[in-house]
């Protein structure tokens, strides 16, 4: 009679998770499967649809990240009709972009990935969640970031004219502009915004750096993999979501090449496995050699991690500085400790601020020169904007009406889908030996592995419907199931 | 007081987006609000759940589930039966819950039609796969099989799987509503309000969009059809007077009218007006009768305006609709 | 033998209250013979059938839907029945698109005095609507999409 | 909803339903199957119809405490009101009832007995599904305004008028010409009596032109009507005379003396003069005339001013303007007549090339004592008496190039024109007639009278007209091509006259009348009546009457009658005081309306009204005539309606489609 145990599932990562994880005959980790269960089909039922219409279908992606999926959307239509936006419209959505990064940056530090470190890894479940981290940061600091997210909410509902799922993106540009008195108000919150990025920072400072427990997890090998990262880079090789070319990093950190959206199917190729709804996506130049890490494997990773990787700096001076204190910290770059995403991402919150209050005083910024009206004839268009968690990629195909014919999107998360698996796996085999049985803490190592990278799967589940019940199956080498820790949601 | 005196709270996500939870995460202080007054015993997204628990649970102790996500696969029919029997009150939260919203217009293609375009090779994508590899519901992996859930072939709101008490439209809902709602919630319990009638709907409007809507209105008249795409609008006359197909006329208010006021048209996202059947007849017939013809030919050239009936007047009702489904999803063979 | 097996299809036809079913009417007065597939409801013009009834009739069973008013330029509401002439051609469209063959919905004018025309209308689309063979949609529309063996049992009943 | 009790009740109709559905299987059916979807007793009875029928169901509603009535039997437009009736006087809502046509669409048009018996059921099944939803209906009272307008002054108009006035009522008679009379007024003789048109119309025309309650306005048109059935508001434009009515005599010294000369295309048919300062014949009501200012030299050139120089009251007023008269009337009456089918539009039969072809009407003036030849029947030349006439039927009537109707009154016409040629002239008279049609009473015995006069009939549609002589005699002759039908040969006859007995053809602005009085015209233009059997003088707008050739092509005898019925009618509705509406009608909900205005133009008798303030549309339920466009149309579904409510047709779809067996019980 096999024992068995059922442990409290992981949580707070927008979406679920499947693991399952077999045993050899020592009751060490053979192989773990993460699966991700369903589909939607959106790459299916945008055909038929007018493509003006993209940017309000796919941001039904995900409601975690609609802004990303809206704006790559509109880039790829602007290029179906290839039309050039204003300044000003591009100024705009970028505007509105950065607002998005503070809310959604935020929102994972303090209530998603945050809690892990806040609250610690040994904290009791129950108050390892955003309310617990109100009650241990105090109703104040509770409020700032509360006020942060609103602030962020508030640019996005002003400029995509809807504070989730925005609708304001058109080939050619945006369906409005925005007033002086409007302006004045975003300028304010991006100042705000940049204090509280700072502040942020520091309590991380506080509360990781300053913990040696913490920094040694964070430096422990754990969480480690070579692999190669992606990023979307401006000319400068500066970090950018918005726009530029996707910056491609070998594990020993040397720039193998650039690709602009037009190009991606040269560099990218999605694997399909008979065990999962969702594919893998890897270098089509390295190839697919399987879920492992290093130069000959094509994995690569997109993340605030990855991007840091792959660009030579931030674009804006605050941000620039903890970049290097980032690499100097953490001994040069590549980065390869997955943990240190956590960071990462706090030093893309301070650009996104700081970028937020440049767009916020460029005197473009009110023009009412705010879209072109496309002359030419609809054919075939590629968008990529740098999603908080990963290199986002839409394209469409279109009939001479702009009806859809054909479309292929690679979406955020996704790309870490192969990544995820080797950190889960990883995790595992350092946390299960000879068969010791997990607990409570152990079992949330796991979490946290999978949390770092912030997947979204209602995202990586473009092809999928958001939910992802999340079960982790410890089989024995018979097969035997041993151990069972599961969560729904 | 304590957790547990508190009438419990269980928010859920079926096959959605998790919009829904991050516009009640807009509500900001709200959540404070839910925290004080319930014990929210389910809320995956902000925090750590006990689904064995829940399982645990004594049937209908939820006092309220806000349920969003609409039902795609066996495990979604699984969970939404689950929570309805754990739940005095269930909430189909959302546009996805409450009428299939945009996922539901795979209902248009069959499951095999999906699958091919999501897995098979195809000209100028980025999926390789030699093999013609399907994700199977049972695969044997040389360690041992795994399974992952049934996919149905047809998308459905959770009405058409379980009993709903009330329903709160919206892709996503507005914040300000879902704020209305929860104070309606924590009126009641105080006793200081009354439930509204079962299969209510619920932090919306009575009327449809143009009600909220200030863009200037007069008596209809369309000769063309015209996209958003093409020329520049009048911002502040009605965008269906001007021959963009604006769904706000059928659209239940409570949004705001928030896309007309930005410029851009209504998709819908709000549902069916209050007593309204199929949302996709009324959009069709609306706008079919002020076309300003008397002609067969003259009509069927105004008509080639609107290339997606099905798709701009069911973008968010299709699995509620009448029809449901295509014909070629309905009669996809497995 | 064939008789019996051959499908008799279920088609619901609507008529406005002056022309065509007075049509119909008079098809019976001057006992023209028509298949008996078709079941009529009266509405008082052409310019009542909301969609919603034409969809309503095939989710609950039809084969077909048969919409009839008065001939355009005689409606007895002056020009009610180009309301639905605009109707039925985005309706057509919208169903085509939704994978119905054309046939399954059909619009004829008919007059109060065509009373054969109305009949030899019915004919023809019950002809038509034969060969397409049965939608039986309200049946799958009551599953997953995935037809179960109870529910086929049932389609043979209906 | 309160728990439906239903009757079924299903009629053998003698044999003309039982012969062929199995009606006792029927209602045995009905009892079982739909006991769970409220019914509570269903019989089969020979005639549902008959007082015994009737008795029967008002018996039940009593007896099992009936709510609604299922009558499965003939077409609801046979006895719908008849079992409405029976329904009511056992004291239930007369609007509770459904018949379902188990004759007109079942047995009579089905020949297999099972298939016709399941169709019966499936049908009550529908009609039991649906009237569970139907509600108690009261009709819709509205006070009658006791005044009414009459339009057009011909004889059917002048009919109503009469009948009206005499009768005490307040009546407004409109007329675009200068006078009263109509086409009646240009006849000589009226067939078959051949008295004389203007002996008997002058009269009517002048007790019109004194009568006490008579309001009458000539060179006037109706220009706006608004409002509904008991209270019309219409207005009146009132073309500018030139002429003080008050002061002037009728002494037409200013006819006499005005220099300019007319061609009068109207009343004269282009075959006299008139001058520009005119009445249009001599016993013209009312007698003071018009200037016509288009043809007035003073009006063109700014001098002459004859007429005011010399006229004796001084009445001539140049100065004088079109005004706009607006009237409060409860009914109105249309008689706005017919056109003459133009026969230029039949090039092969040369009228207008060739002299001597003349239309019916042409004839008319030259036969009329009054006209311009003084009743002598001559040539273009005006001096000529032809030898030989031809006369042709049916010109642009039956005809699927130009009119497919019959014009009724061209045979009786033609046979009038033979008769005065014969007497006139003693001339040699051919009709050219395809079938004569003499119908009426004493009709055929004036076509057996023009025979014994020695009239040639040729049965034939004439191919041709033409002056192209091609053998000897047609010299100089105008030769009718015919195909003689009876004789199997082709004919060429040559005449010294011809005349085109022409069609007649709805006025040229039929349509823009209908529509301005909200009532609807069939495609070739005649006004649609309510029931062209039960009802042909009603329209479908309620407290709009039409009389005359409006209608149709018809005679004096049929306009007289038609006249005097539309007066009839209104007299009626003016006693009753109010009217009861039809409760069948559409209402807004004010709370669901949004004002997207989509509604605004769905409905033909603007019975939709747009709140600006409120930002809400709304149904006028007396205009309001039922049809249900705008509740199909209503994209937030804020507009309901009686009678055919979404819930009773979507029920009897289900009803149709026996989903309801599945769902018992209820």
């Amino acid at each position: 009679m096999k024992q068995r145990i059922t442990i409290d599932p992981i949580t707070r990562l927008e979406g679920h998770g499947k693991i399952e994880i077999f045993l050899d005959d020592e009751g060490n980790v053979a192989n773990t499967h993460f699966q991700i269960p369903e589909l939607r089909g959106f790459e299916q039922f945008v055909v038929g649809r007018q493509v003006e219409e993209m940017p309000l279908i796919t941001n039904r992606i995900c409601g975690v990240c609609p802004e990303a999926h809206h704006m790559a959307a509109a880039k790829a239509i602007d290029a179906v009709y290839h039309v050039d936006p204003p300044p000003t419209a591009k100024k705009l959505r970028e505007l509105l972009y950065m607002a998005f990064y503070v809310t959604d940056h935020t929102t994972h530090f303090y209530a998603l990935g945050g809690p892990d470190f806040i609250m610690g890894p040994d904290a009791p479940v129950a108050e390892r969640n955003i309310l617990g981290v109100i009650h241990k940061v105090g109703l104040e600091t509770a409020s700032k970031v509360i006020q942060a997210r609103k602030n962020g909410h508030r640019v996005i509902e002003i400029i995509g004219g809807r504070k989730v799922h925005p609708c304001t993106s058109i080939p050619g540009g945006l369906t409005k502009g925005i007033t002086e008195d409007e302006r004045s108000e975003i300028e304010k919150i991006g100042r705000s915004s940049i204090e509280f990025a700072q502040f942020t920072l520091k309590l991380f400072d506080e509360i990781v750096l300053k913990n040696k427990a913490y920094v040694d997890l964070i430096l422990g090998d754990a969480y480690e993999h070579k692999t190669y990262y992606i990023g979307l880079v401006d000319d400068n090789n500066k970090i950018n979501f918005y726009n530029g070319k996707v910056s491609v990093v070998s594990p020993d950190g040397e720039r193998i090449g650039k690709y602009a959206p037009s190009e991606y199917r040269e560099w990218i190729e999605e694997r399909v496995e008979p065990w999962t709804y969702l594919k893998f996506p890897y270098l089509k130049k390295v190839g697919w050699k399987g879920l492992v890490d290093g130069k000959d494997s094509g994995v690569y990773c997109a993340t605030p991690l990855s991007r840091l990787n792959a660009s030579d700096g931030m674009a804006t001076p605050l941000a620039q500085e903890e970049y290097e204190r980032f690499f100097d910290t953490l001994g040069g770059k590549p980065v390869h400790k997955r943990l240190a995403t956590h960071w990462a991402r706090l030093v893309e919150l301070l650009y996104a601020a700081e970028h937020l209050v440049e767009l916020a005083t460029d005197p473009e910024i009110t023009s009412d020169n705010f879209r072109t009206i496309p002359k030419e004839k609809p054919t075939e268009g590629v968008g990529i904007v740098e999603a908080p968690r990963g290199t986002l990629t839409h394209h469409y195909w279109t009939d001479e009406r702009g009806i859809v014919t054909k479309a292929n999107l690679i979406v955020g998360t996704t790309n870490n889908y192969a990544p995820m698996s080797m950190s889960v796996k990883k995790a595992a085999q350092s946390l299960i030996k000879k068969g010791t049985i997990a607990t409570e803490g152990l079992l949330n190592m796991v979490e946290m592995a999978f949390r770092l990278y912030d997947p979204c799967m209602s995202c990586a589940t473009h092809s999928l419907p958001g939910q992802m019940p999340f079960e982790v199956t410890i089989r024995g080498a018979d097969g035997q199931v041993i151990d069972v820790l599961r969560q729904y949601c | 007081m304590s957790a547990n005196s508190k009438p419990k709270f269980a928010m859920y996500w079926g096959a959605s987006c998790g919009g829904c939870e991050v516009a009640v995460l807009n509500t900001h202080e709200k959540i404070l609000d839910i925290d004080a007054n319930f014990d929210v015993v389910f809320w995956p997204v902000a925090m750590d759940a006990k689904y064995k628990d829940v399982e645990a649970m004594e049937d209908e102790s939820i006092l309220v589930t806000f349920y969003n996500g609409g039902i795609r696969t066996s495990e979604n029919e699984h969970l939404a039966k689950l929570l309805r029997r754990k739940s005095k009150i269930l909430v189909a939260f959302g546009s996805c819950a409450s009428e299939g919203c945009i996922p539901g217009l795979a209902n248009l293609y069959s499951k095999n039609e999906l699958f091919n375009t999501v897995y098979a090779q195809r000209d100028g994508c980025s999926t390789v796969n030699p093999e013609n590899i399907r994700p199977q519901q049972n695969w044997d992996a040389p360690e041992g099989s795994i399974q992952i859930p049934e996919f149905y072939s047809i998308l459905r709101p959770i009405n058409q799987v379980v009993d709903v008490d009330y329903y709160l439209p919206g892709c996503p809902p507005e914040s300000e509503r879902i704020a209305e709602v929860v104070d309606l919630v924590i009126q009641v319990i105080r006793g200081e309000a009354a439930l509204p009638p079962k299969g209510s709907v619920i932090g919306a409007g009575a009327s449809t969009v143009c009600d909220e809507c200030k863009r200037s209105r007069n008596v209809k008249t369309i000769k063309k059809f015209v996209r958003i795409q093409d020329f520049m609008p009048d911002p502040s006359m009605c965008l269906l007077e001007q021959g963009i197909v604006c769904n706000g006329p059928a659209t239940r208010s409570g949004c705001g009218a928030l896309c007309p006021s930005a410029g851009a048209v209504c998709i819908g996202c709000y549902g069916v007006a209050e007593g309204v059947i199929d949302y996709g007849a009324r959009m069709l017939s609306a706008v079919s009768s002020v076309i300003d013809s008397r002609n067969e030919k003259e009509i069927e050239k105004i008509i080639e305006g609107i290339p997606d009936p099905a798709g701009m007047f069911y973008r968010f009702s299709l699995a509620s609709s009448l029809l449901g489904a295509s014909k070629s999803a309905w009669h996809d063979k497995e | 033998m064939e008789e019996q097996q051959q499908f008799e299809p279920k088609i619901i036809g609507f008529t406005c209250n002056w022309c065509s079913y007075r049509a119909a009417d008079l098809a019976g007065i001057s006992r023209t013979k028509y298949p008996p597939n078709v079941r009529l409801i009266r509405l008082m013009c052409s310019g009542r059938l909301d969609p919603t009834f034409v969809f309503k009739a095939f989710s609950s069973g039809a084969d077909g839907v048969l919409i009839s008013g008065c001939h355009p330029g005689d409606c007895h509401y002056v020009d009610q029945n180009y309301k639905t002439m605009r109707r039925f051609a985005l309706m057509e469209k919208m169903l085509v698109q939704m994978g119905f063959e054309q046939g399954r919905i059909k619009l004829v004018w008919a007059s109060a005095g065509e009373g054969l025309q109305f009949a030899e209308a019915v004919t023809g689309m019950v002809e038509t609507v034969r060969k397409l063979g049965p939608l039986d949609w309200h049946i799958r529309g009551q599953s997953n999409g995935h037809l179960t063996k109870e529910l086929l049992l049932k389609e043979d009943v209906v | 909803m309160i728990e439906p009790r239903i009757g079924v009740y299903v009629c053998h109709c003698g044999t003309n339903i039982a012969g062929v559905v199995d009606v006792a299987e029927v209602s045995k059916w009905a009892s079982e199957h739909l006991k769970g979807r409220g019914v509570v007793i269903s019989r089969d009875y020979k005639f549902m119809c008959s007082s015994l029928g009737q008795e029967l169901i008002e018996k039940d509603i009593k007896e099992y405490r009936l709510n609604r009535v299922v009558v499965a039997a003939c077409s609801p437009h046979l006895h719908e009101a008849t079992f409405r009736t029976a329904t009511k006087s056992a004291g239930l809502n007369p609007y509770l009832t459904e018949m379902v046509s188990i004759r007109e669409q079942d047995s009579w048009v089905h020949t297999d007995k099972i298939a016709a018996t399941n169709k019966a059921k499936a049908m009550i099944s529908g009609g039991v599904e649906r009237v569970r939803y139907h509600e108690p209906l009261e009709p819709l009272h509205v006070p009658i305004h006791p005044a009414t307008l009459v339009v057009g002054g011909g004889i059917a108009g002048i009919q109503a008028v009469l009948e009206l006035a005499d009768a005490g009522q307040k009546v407004y008679l409109v007329e675009r010409e200068p006078s009263i009379g109509g086409h009646m007024a240009q006849f000589d003789k009226t067939f078959p009596t051949l008295d004389c048109s203007a002996c008997i119309l002058t009269p009517k025309m002048v007790s019109v032109g004194k009568h006490p309650n008579v309001e009458l306005f000539t060179w006037s048109e109706v220009t706006n009507v608004e409002g509904y059935v008991g209270n019309f508001t219409v207005n009146i434009h009132k073309k500018a005379r030139f002429v003080k009515e008050d002061i002037c005599t009728g002494c037409s010294i200013c006819q006499e003396k005005c220099p300019k000369k007319v061609i009068d295309d109207v009343f004269e048919a282009g075959l006299g003069y008139r001058k520009a300062v005119y009445t249009p014949f001599a016993q013209a009501i009312p007698n003071y005339p018009v200037i016509d200012k288009e043809n007035c030299t003073y009006f063109q050139k700014g001098t002459c001013r004859a007429c005011e120089k010399l006229c004796p009251t001084k009445a001539i007023d140049f100065t004088q303007e079109d005004q706009d008269i607006s009237i409060q009337v409860g009914n109105i009456i249309l008689a706005t007549g017919y056109d003459l089918f133009d026969s230029r539009r039949i090039p092969q039969y040369g009228y207008a090339r060739l002299a001597n072809v003349f239309t019916s009407l042409e004839f008319e003036r030259l036969s009329n004592s009054a006209g311009p030849t003084g009743g002598k029947v001559v040539l273009r030349d005006g001096v000529t008496e032809p030898k030989t006439v031809g006369i042709v039927h049916c010109v642009g009537s039956r005809d699927k190039n130009y009119n497919n109707y019959c014009s009724a009154i061209c045979c009786m016409q033609s046979l009038k024109f033979a008769h005065l040629v014969e007497e006139r002239t003693g001339a040699e008279v051919y009709n050219f007639y395809i079938d004569i049609r003499t119908p009426a009473k004493d009709y055929d015995e004036f076509y057996q009278r023009v025979l014994e006069e020695g009239t040639i009939f040729i049965r034939g549609k004439v191919a041709e007209v033409t002056d192209a002589a091609r053998m000897a005699g047609e010299e100089g002759k105008i030769i009718i091509q015919v195909e003689d039908t009876l004789m199997g040969k082709q004919r060429r006859i040559p005449v010294d006259m011809v005349i085109l007995s022409a069609g007649l053809e709805p006025r040229r602005d039929a349509k823009a009348v209908a529509k301005l009085f909200g009532i609807s015209c069939s495609s070739a233009g005649w006004v649609i009546e309510k029931h062209p059997k039960l009802d042909p003088i009603a329209t479908m707008t309620d407290g709009i009457f039409i009389a005359g050739c409006m209608q149709g092509p018809k005679d004096i005898p049929a306009s007289v009658a038609q006249g005097a019925a539309a007066a009839a009618r209104v007299l009626g509705r003016i006693q009753q005081k109010e009217i009861a509406l039809e409760p069948i009608r559409a209402t807004v909900n004010e709370t669901q309306c949004s004002g997207c205005r989509i509604c605004n133009n769905m409905c033909p008798y603007n019975a939709i009204l747009f709140h600006e303030d409120r930002a809400v549309s709304e149904v006028n339920p007396a205009l309001c005539q039922g049809c249900g466009t705008c509740i199909a149309a209503c994209p937030a579904g804020a507009i309901s309606g009686t009678g055919f409510s979404n819930e009773q047709v979507m029920a009897q779809i289900e009803g149709l489609l026996l989903l309801n067996l599945e769902a018992e019980p209820a």
